[in-house]
């Protein structure tokens, strides 16, 4: 038996149509918007101004607290201006607009293709190169690395768990960095372990991608205290509590954190980022960018620099398709639709999805039938059918008292519910309520 | 539904001492949005209600407030209300008449052994002042 | 044996509510919440069965021997009324805290035809006081189980979204009906 | 004055049962037959009228706090007489009407009407409105009466209509679901 | 005879140990509901909207009852009638207050803002709003899936067909606000009626700069102040590129109707002038 | 308005009240004691006249009887018309029936045979085991003039001479045993002789 | 460049592929191997009240919805029909039209579109059509026609009782339980195959099995409310049946007779009146297979099933409240 976590799950067709594609470079954009908010927490702050000449490489807003995080230039150019451009959150953001001029990058980076192994620096400087680089969680979250790696006084960490699990269907980024870039990711991680002190780094993979076990595996040998956990195949796996659940069969107490049982969990794209960061200096500001979908030519994983315009990658993938329905930016289960086919990758964009017509849409709507699959699915044991009925009749004590704000989005509840009901739409308007509220009580 | 949950009425602060303040509800129960109220004969709950606490300064007179308890402290008042007392009155008719004693006597003893379990209440009166307090909150 | 013949019929056959129509108000106006539902009834009880046994009492040593047992209605709502009021003022006198919360907690608990209903049928049923003791706690039971289970069906209506004509009053007594028709199965048990 | 109004508005406008909802136990479980349910009606319109009278001429001379145990006194003395004249003079009707009569004593509106209104007004306003407002108790006890006989026995008062009926609606569950359409219905008509 | 005496006596001593105690507890219970609460209670409308901002009409009445003088209290349900009618109760005096109505602050109809995405979800403009910001390109503008009529007891406000916009019932409106609390864009406003329901507003709260608010909608206010300019009054501000009109200075004039390029003034229930074609529109999109 | 709240004035007027109202009671009730007593004899009475005709010309003597099987003892009415026992009224009861108890009154002549019948109280459903009273079917003329040392009373379902009324077996069932208990403690407390019932079981007659 | 009009929607994008019309349709299919051996041994009977009571029950959800409720019409999602087939199911085959149609009224008009239509209602509606019937016109709903096999006579006057009220009234009689039943050789492989008295769909057990069996592979069902109210009323038959095997039916007979089969495979497991986990699954089955032991062996009526459902749906909202799924992370919390 494999294992995985005993609560809740689905098994969504996968539909892993770009698995095995090479990481492809595409050309370079000519202009590029790149949020000042691509994380979370606090928004960065710009530090050029309309005008300004930039590298690659270069930092263009700094963090403005402690959860926050540095945001680099992505090409050299000229900031063209600082407006507020639609970006993948639906809403008008803050973005840096610069139009490219060549490709030069900071002369900081290291571009050699060499594999640097020099783990001989101490966790706080490790800690302050992610925090320069602005390495942002790359599993979707994009919580500030440099925020996780620093374990608050009083816990400890023993486990460091690397999310590979890549569970959301569609989806091959993180399979593809794993069997192009094994041994930077190793690196990557004694990194992180080292900056957090833990013992022994876990990796999880699902079991749908054998290559990439055998592969990590293999690679591990040449490290020491790196195990990989080959799990059953099962969504949402890759949520940091149930992956722990999976592989240390530890679970992270309500409303509580990974660091709770003695974890930190990263995706393998941040540790590969973290490689990146401190043994080659370079910044976070390209990433591994999954375009995929049903009707799409070529469906590929391209390395894209933050504020292309998502056309640019599709493109790359052989075209939008003539049927287009709806582009996901993300996975089909977590990832949201966007408005129009210019929004710019993020540090967070795992993945352009493209959705032909007919499956654009959601299916046909009843009245719940109480059948309780949405309850027996949820991985967080809770009762969505309930919490959205509470969020549409306003009960909002009630909703904290069902533990609403455990919830963490999977959709595996909106998934099986046969009678078609946006179960997560409201949940997540009831939980978004939920917590105004409780901020206005604590204030 | 779930564990912590409370029961809320609204109030306004009628009176501060120095380390109370007191509470005039205004609305009561289930009750008290039925227009047949009035009705339906004896409304005797009473409405003011004592809120002990220390910072009794930051309420002010005529501020309208929440007044918050815990569902389960409602539960545990009902027990050592009603529930202790009805087990008192059957267990002992159910003792007295097991033991052959005549209709009357059994009636009026049981009736009767309310009295010490009333005393013994009073005693403790102190002890439940402290564990029946409300939280009161600005709205 | 009879006790039990007695409780069953009480509670399920003969049920206060659903059978005798006795207590309908409380059930209709009472029964939004699960946990006020459980609260009105453990006072019921207490009040039932304390009534019955004054009243009782009431009947056996005063209205009987005087051969004025045609008094027994004003005597006993009389009684009744006092009785209620009077534990009331004893709670508070000991323990305000402790009153305050249960009048934070429940709803006015006035006397309703329940109280009265089981105290009348103890004296028509000719039970001696203990099967009236008995049959008040079956009885206050009965009134419990259906106001809890009309509370948890309210509770479930108030999630979803029934018509709006039939919200409130009429809802519940189609509830109460469709109750009553699944406790007719019960007939025959005693 | 709107005396007219005054007795009135029990028909309809605050119907004791169909808008006001009290008193639902002897509405429930009188109301087998439209005969029953007017007997029961009546019964409670004598007792309305008769305690409302007597309250409004001494409501002058009570002190506030012990208002209400005298009006319990007057009116469960009316009860007391509705129910003793009627076991002598219409044994039939009180055997059906039973537990019920004694039980006009804590219908609410009974004590409301001595509290809302007979206190603070006129013998002669009293007296309407205590007439009003049981007539139309009454009348929503014959008309829910009516409708559970019909459909009940398929009869009305007593005569034979239809072969025979749906017998639910003579017995309890059958009395809750017409008490709650009608009710339903009364809410929506008055809108 | 002997009944009659038993009955006498046994009747009697109820009735005095009752009163004894009744006595103790009307000590103890010193408060009895004020019959006043249930004078005023009945003249409120009863729809328990809460609009006065107390739980139900009931609870209104009480706080009536309580306060020391009625200001600051309002029914915006029964309006001035039913607070003239409270305050007779209550021997006090009520102040008078402009008869308000809600008025729905956009304008950008189908025709006039173009639909840019189908959003597949629930209709209600608060998930909507968690998710982006409209079907249109304006994010300010009205997301019209009715919020705002689900939240109305008094069936005030529904959903223009053509329009896809909202629409005020002026007699069933009673300005209670509950609209203005439901929507999430907070596009409702309460404003006054005004004299025989005339009435004059901008009819957009897009904060864009001017060029993007008309790309994203050919009504949008593009704050070009010619409005200000018009207003003799000085009733017109304009902030964050929108205009607004205060409606305590506005006169009714009517200038500044004429002058506003996209038509993101409107005007309401004024007669007919010489035919003007943004008044025409006007009455298009805000009758009923 | 009202008067003040003192001790004696709430005392005096709730006594004034009490007593007034006692008063009045106390007459309205001496006023409707006879006309109770009397509907409650008359219907008695009609119902024994019912299943004895003639009792209203002679006197009734009331004995209770302890039956052989029940807990309640059953209520046996002579009636002596010109000092001749004409028959004797029985109130009996089953607790067989489909609701609870079931009371029927059956007069016998002297040799045990029925005169007539009727239920008195029951519980039974409306339209099905209410059929068992006079007024509802003619269920029960079929026991008149039968004895039921040779009437088998049960249903034909059972192997009985008796015609159940349909849909209401239980109630029909139930009506028997009331009549059989009655015929029971009849004969016994006569100590009348009857041909045993054709095929009866156990109790047998006493030859 | 010009595109379509994007849609855009929340996550999850993608959805699973049951849907509330397949499970219906699911559950009427399931039903057929009992429609037939009922048409096998009732005739066109069958197929009447069947009809009539699926066209009533659409029918009036139909007209319910146009007349009284707003929103969109709901009558194809299928349970209408469900509803009308298990009514017809729960009947005598020679029940007069006009009954079969009040019944439908009830069942649709009360039972379901009074709460608001599918999903809504606390109980199972069906049932509450049936058992308003079996109240209301206990003549006809206790009158079962003799079964005779493939008999396409549509009138056929001779009734007689089914197994369940026979062995009562023997019972009750003093007969024992073993020579009641020696008056009915075969009865067991008799009650299997369906060859036996009572309600149209409730005679084959092999039918009904099947259809549960089908259900189950659907996963329209679970095993818990079956097997829990099967088990607990064969556990308390085998016990009193120990303790005295002349007053007490033995397991197999109660598991084979009456509504047992009908009601735990398809009418107790009616999601929307039935609690949500499975630990609530439980409770509800196994109360139901105490009420209708305690019904059958005590009570007026020789058949428990259909008011022990109804009973039990009343608790589903106090079950669904007091049994919450197991919170991920909340052991650890205290
Ligand atoms: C439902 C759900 C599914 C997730 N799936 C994945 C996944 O497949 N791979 C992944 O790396 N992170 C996934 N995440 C994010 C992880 O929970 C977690 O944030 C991440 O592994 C932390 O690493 P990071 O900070 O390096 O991104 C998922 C989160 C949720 C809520
Ligand atoms: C307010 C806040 C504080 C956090 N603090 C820590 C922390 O101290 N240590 C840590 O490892 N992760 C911390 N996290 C990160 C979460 O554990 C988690 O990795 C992140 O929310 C993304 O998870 P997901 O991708 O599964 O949603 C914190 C997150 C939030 C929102
Ligand atoms: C609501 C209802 C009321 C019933 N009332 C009676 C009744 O009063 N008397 C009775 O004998 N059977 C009553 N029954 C029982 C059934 O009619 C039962 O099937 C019958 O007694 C036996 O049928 P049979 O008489 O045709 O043999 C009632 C059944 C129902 C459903
Ligand atoms: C497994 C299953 C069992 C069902 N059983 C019933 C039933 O017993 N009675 C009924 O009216 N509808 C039944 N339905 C249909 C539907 O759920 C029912 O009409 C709803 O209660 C209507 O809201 C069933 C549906 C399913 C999926
Ligand atoms: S409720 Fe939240 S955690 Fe549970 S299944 Fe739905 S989206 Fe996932
Ligand atoms: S899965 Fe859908 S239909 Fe089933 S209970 Fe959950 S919300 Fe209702
Ligand atoms: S339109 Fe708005 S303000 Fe007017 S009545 Fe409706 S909710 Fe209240
Ligand atoms: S005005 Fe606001 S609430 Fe109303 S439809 Fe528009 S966005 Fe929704
Ligand atoms: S009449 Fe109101 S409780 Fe009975």
């Amino acid at each position: 038996m494999l294992k995985t976590f005993p609560k809740g799950g689905v098994h969504p067709k996968e539909n892993k149509f770009s698995a095995g594609k090479p990481i492809e470079k595409i050309e370079l954009p000519k202009q590029v918007s790149i949020p000042v908010s691509q994380h979370i927490g606090a928004p960065s702050e710009p530090v050029v101004a309309k005008g300004d000449t930039v590298k690659a490489g270069q930092l263009i807003a700094k963090s403005t607290g402690f959860v926050s995080a540095n945001i680099h230039s992505s090409v050299s150019g000229k900031v063209l201006k600082i407006d507020k451009v639609l970006d993948t959150s639906g809403y008008k953001q803050t973005c840096i607009i610069i139009d490219v001029e060549g490709d030069e990058w900071m002369e900081s980076i290291d571009r050699s293709a060499e594999i640097k192994n020099n783990i001989d620096i101490s966790a706080e400087e490790i800690k302050n190169k992610v925090a320069a680089c602005g390495i942002v969680g790359l599993g979707g979250a994009t919580f500030p690395t440099h925020v996780k790696m620093s374990v608050p006084p009083g816990k400890t960490c023993n486990h460091l768990v690397i999310n590979a699990v890549e569970c959301e269907p569609y989806l091959t980024a993180d399979h593809q960095i794993m069997m192009e870039r094994a041994e930077e990711i190793m690196i990557g991680c004694k990194l992180i372990q080292k900056a957090i002190g833990a013992g022994k780094v876990l990796i999880g993979i699902e079991n749908n991608k054998p290559d990439a076990i055998r592969h990590m595996s293999e690679t591990a040998k040449k490290f020491d205290n790196i195990e990989v956990h080959a799990l059953k195949v099962q969504y949402p796996q890759g949520g940091e509590k149930q992956l722990i659940k999976a592989v240390l069969n530890r679970e992270v107490p309500s409303g509580g954190l990974p660091i709770d049982v003695g974890c930190v969990v990263q995706n393998v794209g941040t540790a590969y980022a973290v490689y990146e960061a401190v043994q080659k200096n370079k910044p976070l500001f390209e990433r591994v960018v999954t375009v995929t979908g049903k009707s799409v030519k070529k469906p590929s994983n391209i390395l894209a620099r933050i504020g292309t315009p998502i056309n640019m990658l599709i493109e790359a993938a052989g075209g939008l398709p003539e049927d287009t329905g709806k582009i996901v930016n993300g996975g089909p289960m977590m990832g949201k639709a966007v408005s129009t086919d210019t929004v710019p990758v993020t540090k967070g964009t795992s993945g352009v999805l493209i959705f032909p017509q007919d499956s654009a849409t959601r299916p046909e709507n009843f009245n719940c039938i109480r059948c309780g699959r949405c309850a027996s699915a949820c991985p967080m044991g809770l009762e969505p059918y309930l919490l959205k009925n509470m969020t549409v009749v306003k009960m909002y004590e009630e909703l904290q008292a069902q533990h609403a704000l455990d919830c963490m989005e999977c959709g595996s509840c909106a998934f099986t519910c046969p009678a078609g009901i946006p179960l997560l739409d409201y949940i997540r308007l009831g939980k978004a309520n939920l917590n105004k509220i409780l901020r206005a009580k604590k204030s | 539904m779930g564990k912590n949950s409370v029961v809320e009425h609204k109030g306004i602060v009628t009176g501060i001492s120095e380390n109370s303040i007191f509470v005039e509800l205004t609305v009561m129960s289930a009750c008290s949005a039925c227009h047949a109220k009035s009705m339906c004969g004896i409304d005797s709950a009473q409405k003011t209600i004592e809120i002990k606490r220390t910072d009794t300064t930051a309420f002010h007179q005529g501020e309208h407030v929440n007044v918050i308890m815990r569902e389960s402290l409602g539960k545990k008042a009902l027990f050592i209300g009603y529930i202790i007392p009805f087990f008192v009155l059957v267990l002992s008719v159910v003792a007295f008449s097991i033991a052959g004693l005549n209709e009357g006597l059994t009636g009026l003893l049981s009736i009767g052994m309310l009295i010490p379990y009333f005393i013994v209440l009073y005693l403790l009166r102190d002890r439940l002042k402290r564990e029946f307090n409300f939280i009161i909150e600005k709205i | 044996m009879e006790y039990i013949l007695i409780i069953i019929s009480a509670i399920l056959v003969n049920n206060i509510i659903l059978a005798q129509f006795l207590g309908v108000c409380p059930f209709l106006g009472v029964s939004n919440k699960v946990s006020t539902a459980l609260g009105m009834s453990g006072a019921v009880t207490f009040v039932i069965v304390l009534a019955t046994m004054v009243t009782y009492l009431l009947q056996v040593y005063v209205l009987k021997p005087l051969e004025i047992e045609y008094l027994r209605t004003i005597s006993f709502i009389l009684v009744i009324a006092a009785l209620v009021q009077m534990v009331e003022i004893i709670l508070k006198k000991i323990s305000p805290s402790l009153y305050q919360a249960l009048g934070i907690f429940l709803p006015l608990i006035t006397t309703n035809c329940a109280v009265l209903g089981v105290a009348i049928l103890v004296v028509q049923k000719d039970y001696n006081l203990l099967e009236g003791v008995v049959f008040g706690t079956a009885t206050a039971i009965g009134f419990g189980l259906a106001l809890v289970i009309l509370a948890g069906i309210r509770e479930h209506m108030d999630l979803v979204n029934i018509p709006k004509g039939m919200k409130g009053v009429p809802i519940s007594l189609i509830v109460a009906g469709i109750l009553a028709l699944a406790f007719m199965g019960f007939t025959g048990l005693v | 004055m709107n005396q007219w109004k005054n007795f009135t508005k029990g028909f309809i406008k605050e119907n004791p049962i169909l808008v006001l909802v009290l008193g639902t136990c002897p509405t429930l479980a009188t109301t087998s037959s439209a005969i029953n349910g007017l007997a029961m009606g009546l019964a409670t319109t004598f007792v309305l009228v008769g305690s409302n009278v007597v309250v409004s001429l001494v409501a002058k001379m009570i002190p506030d706090k012990v208002r209400i145990p005298s009006y319990v006194v007057v009116i469960a003395s009316f009860v007391t007489i509705v129910d003793l004249s009627m076991q002598a003079y219409v044994p039939a009707v009180y055997a059906t009407l039973g537990i019920f009569i004694p039980l006009i004593v804590v219908n609410c509106i009974v004590l409301g009407r001595a509290e809302a209104f007979a206190n603070k007004n006129t013998v002669l306003s009293s007296l309407i409105d205590g007439l009003g407002m049981g007539l139309g108790f009454a009348m929503a006890l014959g008309i829910l009466g009516a409708i559970r006989e019909i459909l009940g026995s398929g009869a009305i008062f007593g005569m034979k209509v239809m072969n025979s009926g749906a017998l639910v609606f003579v017995l309890a569950p059958g009395a809750f679901i017409a008490l709650g359409y009608l009710i339903a219905l009364v809410n929506k008509i008055k809108k | 005879m002997e009944i009659i005496l038993n009955t006498l006596i046994s009747l009697s001593l109820l009735g005095v140990v009752l009163a004894v105690i009744l006595y103790i507890v009307a000590q103890k219970f010193k408060v009895v509901e004020d019959p006043r609460i249930d004078a005023a209670a009945a003249f409120t409308p009863g729809a328990n909207c809460g609009g006065c901002g107390y739980p139900g009409c009931r609870g209104f009445a009480e706080a009536c009852v309580k306060a020391d003088s009625l200001d600051g209290l309002f029914c915006p349900a029964g309006g001035n009638e039913t607070m003239k009618n409270i305050a007779e109760v209550l021997g006090m005096v009520a102040e008078e207050k402009e008869p308000q109505i809600a008025v729905v602050r956009c304008n950008g109809s189908h025709d006039k803002r173009r639909k840019t995405t189908n959003f597949d979800g629930p209709s209600s403009c608060a998930v909507s709003n968690t998710l982006y910001g409209g079907d249109t390109d304006c994010p300010y503008g009205c997301l019209g899936l009715g919020d705002c009529v689900v939240a109305c007891t008094f069936d005030a406000i529904f959903i223009d067909e053509e329009s896809g916009l909202p629409m005020v019932d002026e007699e069933k409106c009673t300005s209670c606000g509950a609209c203005v609390k439901a929507c999430p864009k907070s596009i409702i406003e309460i404003r006054n009626k005004g004299k025989k329901s005339r009435r004059i507003y901008v009819s957009c709260i897009n904060k864009d700069k001017g060029a993007e608010a008309k790309r994203a909608c050919n009504s949008a206010c593009i704050a070009c102040n010619k409005c200000v300019k018009a207003c003799a009054y000085d009733a017109i501000t304009i902030e964050n590129f929108c205009a607004y009109i205060d409606f305590e200075k506005c006169k009714l004039c009517r200038k500044c109707v004429s002058e506003c390029p996209t038509g993101a003034i409107l005007e309401l229930n004024f007669p007919p002038r010489k035919e003007s074609a943004v008044q025409k529109e006007a009455k298009v999109t805000e009758t009923e | 308005m009202a008067k003040k709240d003192s001790f004696i004035n709430m005392t005096l007027t709730l006594f004034i009240i009490t007593a007034v109202a006692a008063t009045l009671l106390g007459f309205v009730y001496n006023f409707t004691k006879d006309p109770i007593a009397q509907v409650k004899k008359e219907k008695l009475k009609a119902s024994i006249n019912l299943v004895v005709p003639g009792a209203d010309k002679g006197t009734v003597v009331e004995k209770s009887v302890m039956p052989e099987e029940g807990k309640d003892s059953l209520y046996f009415y002579e009636v002596i018309v010109n000092d001749v026992k004409i028959g004797t009224a029985v109130k009996t009861y089953t607790d067989k029936g489909f609701a609870g108890r079931f009371t029927v009154m059956v007069g016998f002549d002297t040799v045990g045979n029925i005169i007539d019948n009727d239920v008195l109280e029951h519980k039974e459903t409306p339209g099905l085991g209410d059929k068992t009273a006079k007024s509802k079917s003619n269920f029960n003329s079929q026991f008149i003039g039968k004895n039921p040392g040779t009437f088998k009373l049960q249903v034909k379902k059972d192997g009985g001479d008796v015609d159940a009324i349909t849909a209401a077996t239980i109630s029909s069932r139930a009506y028997c045993d009331a009549l059989q208990r009655a015929f029971n403690a009849y004969v016994k407390y006569y100590n009348i002789k009857t041909e045993p019932a054709p095929a009866d079981k156990d109790k047998g007659g006493n030859e | 460049m010009a595109i379509n009009k994007l849609t855009v929607s929340m996550s999850p994008h993608d959805y699973g592929k049951d849907s509330v019309k397949k499970i219906m349709y699911g559950v009427v299919i399931a039903m057929v191997p009992a429609l037939l051996v009922s048409i096998y041994y009732f005739g066109l009977d069958a197929i009447r009240v069947n009809l009539i009571a699926i066209a009533s029950c659409v029918f009036f959800e139909w007209l319910i919805q146009k007349l009284f409720l707003k929103g969109k019409l709901s009558v194809v999602d299928g349970s209408a029909i469900v509803t009308g087939m298990l009514l017809a199911f729960n009947v005598p085959s020679n029940l007069p039209w006009w009954i079969i149609v009040i019944g439908a009224l009830v069942a649709v008009g009360i039972g379901k579109m009074t709460f608001g239509g599918l999903g809504n209602n606390p109980f199972n509606p069906a049932l509450v059509g049936r058992v308003f019937l079996l109240i209301s016109f206990p003549v006809q709903m206790t009158s079962w026609p003799v079964v005779k096999v493939l008999n396409f006579a549509m009138t056929d006057a001779q009734t007689g009782a089914t197994p369940l009220a026979i062995v009562k009234e023997g019972i009750k009689n003093g007969q024992s339980f073993s020579s009641i039943m020696d008056t009915m050789p075969h009865f067991y492989s008799d009650a299997f195959m369906g060859h036996i008295g009572g309600s149209l769909g409730e005679i084959s057990a092999i039918a009904l099995i099947i259809g549960g069996l089908y259900m189950l592979f659907r996963k329209i069902i679970t095993w818990h409310i079956p097997v829990s109210i099967l088990g607990t009323v064969a556990i308390f038959a085998a016990i009193m049946h120990g303790v005295n095997p002349a007053k007490f039916a033995d397991p197999a007979f109660h598991l084979l007779t009456g509504g047992m089969l009908l009601g735990a495979i398809f009418m107790a497991t009616d999601m929307v009146t039935s609690p949500m986990s499975k630990k609530g699954m439980i409770i509800y089955g196994v109360s139901i297979g105490i009420i209708t032991f305690l019904i059958r062996t005590w009570g007026a009526y020789p058949e428990g099933m259909s008011f022990a459902i109804l009973i039990m749906n009343a608790f589903v909202p106090l079950i669904n409240r007091g049994f919450k799924p197991g919170r991920f992370g909340e052991k650890i919390k205290k």
